[in-house]
This record gives structure tokens, sequence and C-alpha cells, in this order.
């Protein structure tokens, strides 16, 4: 329970006495930390600090209504109607002094009592009673149902739970665990995946289609991995005689594209003299060309 | 497969992994050639249990298989071991809870007309972060609502095996038929009225 | 403060705290009235590990403290708790390995543009931890991003001796060809070999 303290705050001496004084105050109606209390309290006076503490404890207007009807240990098949209406209302006016943003439900709760009031307050035939039922029987049956859920969750927070009242108990283990393997994948696999994103792509990129050869690429990347340390290499130790002429074309082709691209530099310290190539140092080469977009002009159409 | 071994297997299993694990988890522990049956094993772990009788540990059966668990009485000592203290959740929440374990599978809506007040979006999300509940399906009214319901590490959580296992819901005061009092003019007395509810009393008093 | 608390007091906490706790450690679960000294303790723990001395777990001092941890015999069936299970990659990995391959050295951003997604800096960081890709420069350009290509780990795993040995691209283009629902607009150029990337660089074509 949340708010048993609540009970406890103190009639200030300026309030009426007269005021708000339920017709029930001769029954002891609560227990108040083992002691009966016989008194209710004189008013709803509550310090205006210590009240939107006291609203927020409430989940609801059901809540607040529960609270009211067992504040009184009224049994709640017997609501004194007009007495809880009036503490209710009281809160209301109260939250509204105070400006607290009131909840939409609270007031729909506010008009509901004020329904059931004036319903009972008309004079109705007899046949019409007999089918009508007591207009209070909703609010019940929705105080009941709303106090059955409430029990149940004090009931599971008062359920042994992990964390708080036992833990799992647990050993180490030296022994690793077996280590588990990296997954495989065939070439198949990549193929496919390659020929799926292709023909993706190709979906919303109608054009750009055009013919490419993948040898210079990948010696691209031969070249570049040549001169990734930083030093000049020997252009001719680019080259291998074994792979032929057309080994020889396929490099002299990606070299000259990596040239393009500004991702290398050939020097030549003088005419005729041996060419190095190592890995370009200066980003301002070739900016523009470099860009992937730039090659429109040379595309297919 | 000597008893002995088969209770060794079950206890260093257990506490090897930390959580709940089936009887056939169990099993599949062992070699081929001398795994115990589920009869085996279900004697082992009655064996052991009684074996933590005295202990500050205890061998518990939730949803998800056995466990072993420390003692709630050693609760005191062992929450020493963190200095924070445990989390402690808002009425809202286990109220919020309460209904969907007690009346799962159940919809936001039906939530918010029991409790009185909207659903609070954080405290669904709170839980559903906790794996406490999940979205079980789909009303089918327009709108189609989520249904929600309780998971198994819900269950795993407050140490039950089964939903049924939840403290029974309280019963509904039964209605006293005050019919004829009703054809006098009510509003002669107000305040000493009793309340003809109709239709409630079939309703369930436990969870499903 | 019974010899019988202090021992599961000690098991429960060892079993709880989930990491090797020392003694002063363990002293200071206990209630401060009752708080058994050192030697207690100590005297405790030597008891606990000889009760242990035939099950599957076993009471071990190591730096940091004592731990209750399993027995090496019991390996064997405990490691199958932790079944090894034949991982996958991610078709977007695989997507981008194969990018990597057909279109080396290309950038990030260019693998975006044509895959139509960022890429997932955790599948380059798998890809490079599994050495078959590597950093092979940089584009001059703005920002001077990193050139991804394939190594020779990548050329071994999947048995090739030169990246040329990865199916031409007119192989691919039959099949998505063959894929009726794939083939829109390369079918319209049945004669050119099919790829597209936004950095193609126009060059000629020759037999691969």
């Amino acid at each position: 329970m949340a708010k048993p303290e609540l009970k406890l705050v103190p009639t200030p001496s300026d309030a009426d006495p007269s005021t708000d004084s339920p017709a029930q105050g001769e029954m002891p109606f609560a227990l108040v930390q083992g002691e009966p209390v016989t008194q209710l309290p004189r008013d709803l006076y509550i310090p205006p600090q210590a009240l939107e503490v006291f609203l927020e404890a409430f989940e609801g207007p059901l809540d607040l209504l529960l609270y009211l009807i067992r504040r009184q240990n009224l049994d709640i098949l017997d609501i004194p109607l007009a007495d809880i209406t009036k503490q209710y209302m009281t809160y209301i006016e109260l939250m509204q002094e105070l400006q607290l943003e009131l909840a939409g439900e609270y007031m729909l709760m506010a008009a509901t009592l004020a329904e059931i009031k004036s319903r009972m307050l008309l004079p109705r035939s007899g046949d019409v009673i007999s089918e009508e039922a007591d207009p209070r029987a909703d609010l019940v049956r929705r105080l009941q149902e709303y106090e059955r859920f409430k029990q149940a969750a004090e009931s599971i927070d008062q359920l042994p739970r992990e964390e708080r009242d036992t833990w799992a108990a647990s050993a180490a283990t030296d022994f690793r665990r077996p280590q588990s393997s990296l997954p495989q994948v065939a070439l198949q696999e990549m193929i496919l995946a390659f020929r799926d994103v292709v023909s993706r792509a190709a979906m919303f990129q109608h054009h750009h289609v055009q013919r490419e050869r993948l040898s210079a690429r990948a010696r691209m990347t031969d070249v570049l991995a040549a001169v990734d340390g930083g030093a000049f290499l020997d252009f001719m130790q680019l080259f291998k005689p074994e792979e032929g002429r057309m080994g020889v074309t396929v490099t002299f082709v990606a070299i000259l594209e990596l040239m393009r691209e500004g991702l290398i530099e050939i020097v030549q310290t003088e005419p005729y003299g041996p060419l190095h190539v190592r890995a370009a140092q200066t980003p301002h080469l070739r900016l523009v060309e470099g860009e992937p977009a730039d090659n429109s002009t040379e595309k297919d159409s | 497969m000597s008893d002995h071994h088969i209770r060794n297997v079950i206890e260093a299993s257990l506490l090897a992994a930390g959580k709940p694990m089936s009887i056939s988890e169990i099993g599949e522990l062992f070699d081929e050639d001398g795994r115990p049956d589920k009869a085996q094993i279900q004697t082992a772990l009655d064996a052991l249990g009684s074996e933590y009788g005295d202990r500050g540990i205890e061998l518990r059966e939730t949803a998800s298989g056995w466990r072993i668990q420390i003692r709630q009485s050693y609760a005191r000592e062992i929450s020493r071991l963190w200095p924070e203290r445990p989390q402690k959740y808002s009425r809202a929440l286990l109220e919020t809870l309460a209904l969907i374990a007690y009346r799962q599978p159940i919809t936001r809506a039906e939530i918010e007309s029991v409790r009185g007040v909207a659903v609070n979006p954080n405290i669904v999300k709170t839980l559903m972060e906790r794996e406490w509940i999940r979205v079980v399906g789909h009303r089918d009214v327009p709108g189609h609502p989520e249904l929600l319901g309780t998971t198994r590490s819900f269950l795993d959580y407050f140490g039950l095996r089964t939903i049924d296992e939840l403290p029974p819901l309280a019963v509904i005061k039964q209605m006293i038929d005050l019919n004829p009092q009703l054809s006098l003019p009510v509003a002669e007395a107000p305040d000493t009225d009793a309340v003809v509810v109709a239709a409630d009393t079939g309703e369930d008093d436990g969870p499903a």
C-alpha cells in the first residue's frame, strides 16, 4: 500500500471542524499502523506541497474512489454515494485550485458520480425501476474489478522473484567453450549474391551499363598493394614478363587507370631515366577525375 | 551410468548453465551410450533436491525447467553482494502486469477499462524489454489491436511453472439481491441502499 | 553463528556472485553481530572443498579469491551445453564481399551506391578479421576514403589462383537472364557484360 502515511496528515487548526464530517464518524474506520482510528479526519485538507505527492500515489479515479471508501471502512457494496461524491469533488477542486494537470479520467469519474447522484434523486415509477439496475451498479462493478487487480498486483509483488529474493546459482567453467567455427561460404553463394546485387541495382540505374573487364580491376589492387609502403618502386618491377603480352598489357592499363584516379604517382627524375611509382601522396591531384561520377563522358550511352 | 555420475553431471550442468534446463536438455549432455532416461534424471533431480534440503541453495522447477537457485532465507546475506537495491516496480506497472497475467490475451483498451486510466506506453515498453510480456496476436476488431500475454521468462523470473501457479484472484463478493428495496424511491435512502450488480457472478476467479 | 550457516552463506554467495570472492568479501556478507572471523571462514571453505570431493564441482582459490567451478573431468558433458552451431553470413555481407571482389578497388561509398544501403561497419570489420579484404589504398577525393580489395587468403579460401578465375560477368549476366524476375534492364543489352557500378572506369574490355 502506497498511502498509509497520508491518513496521518494532521488536520490544521484553521479548518472548520463542522464541515465534511461524515455520518459514519462513530465507527472505527481504519487501522493505521495497527492502531484503530475512530475519528475521521475533520476535512480533506492536505498541505498543498503534499497534495501533489498524494495524488500521484493514486493510479486513477477508481483508485482514489477506492481509497475514499476504504478509508471509512465501508463496504464497497454499500457506498454512501452522497458523501463519497462530495469528498471526491473536494479533491477535484483541490487539484484545480493547485492547477495540477487534472487527468481527464478524474473529470470523467466526477461526471459519472454526479450523474449517478442525480439519477438516484429522480423519482421513478416502479416498473421502470424493476428493469433498470441501481445506477451505482456499474460503478460498484468497476470498483470491485479494479480492486481485484490491485490486490493481484500486490500478490505478484510478493512473489519471490529473481534479483530480489533469489538468484540463479552458477559456477565457473574453466575449460573453453568449443570455439564456434567461422561461417563457411561457397563460391557459388558469393556469385549469387553478386548476381542479386547487380540485378537489383540495374533495376533503378538503367544507364551506366557498360562493359567491364575484371582483370584490370584486380591488377589495380595488386599494383596498389605493391606500392602500399609509400616508398618508390621501380616501374618495371610491377610487370611480370612471364605473364605474357596480355598480362603486361593488363598491368599497364591498371597503372594508367590508377594514375587517372590519382591513386599513384609516377616520377621520372630525368628524361629517359627509370620510372618510379609510389602511392599518391598529394591529395590535390586529379581531384575531379577521381570522382566516381565524373566518367559520364566515357560511358557507353 | 552410475547414479553418482548422473547426479554430478546434472549438478554441474545446472550450475554451468546458470539458467533453467529441461529434463531432455539435461539428457542430451550425456554420452549417447550411457544416456539416462527421463525417469532416471527425474529420480536424480529429486535426490539432488533433497540433498540441498539444509543448504543455502535449492533446486526448483520453473516454466523452462530445473534450476539451482539461492534459497530465499539467505536473501539478506546474498543481497549484500550488490550494493544497489533491487529494482522496485511501480504500482501502475504491477497492475498492468497483473491484468496481462490474469486476463491474457488482453488488449491495451481492455486494461484501460479495468484500471480506469490510459496505459502508459513506457510501462508496456519496460515489460516488453524485460521479456515478461509479448504480443501474442491481434484482436479481430477494427484496428486489430495487439493482444498481450506473458512469456516463459515472466514465469521463470517469478519462480512459477505455469500461469496457474499465480496467486488466485480475489473472488468478487456475491451481490445481495435487494430488489424489493429498489422498488422504494431510491432517493429516500441513498446512503444505505445496497447495490445490485447483475451478471457479474459467473466470472472467472483465477487465471485461465 | 553456526558452522552450518557459515557454510551455507559461503556456498550461496560463491554461486550467486559469478566471480571469485576473497575471504574478507565473504565476511562482509554476514550480519555484523554474527560475523565469522577469517579463520572461521577459512575452516568453512576447507570443509566445503572436501564436501565437493566426489562431485561435479570443486572449490578453487584463484588470484582474486575463491570460486566454485565445474570439475575438468566433466568438461566433455558440460561442453555440450554450448553446441557448435554452424554460423551463416548475412546476405548483406556476401553482397559486400562480392562487390569488393568484382569491383576492387572500391570505396564504401561506391558499395553503398550499388547496394542502395549504407555499408554496415561490422560487415567490413568481419571481412577484415577473416582476412578476406584489406585496405589497398585511398581514393584521391575529399575525405580520402579507403579503397578495399580482396586478399590472398580470399583467393585461397575460394580455391582461386587469381581473381580472374571468378566467373566472368557474362556468365553472371546469363544467370540473371535465366531468372525472369531479375532480367528486365539487362535483357535490353544482351551483348554487354551487365555490371552496374557508379564508379565505372570506362576501360575497354578484353578476354578475361
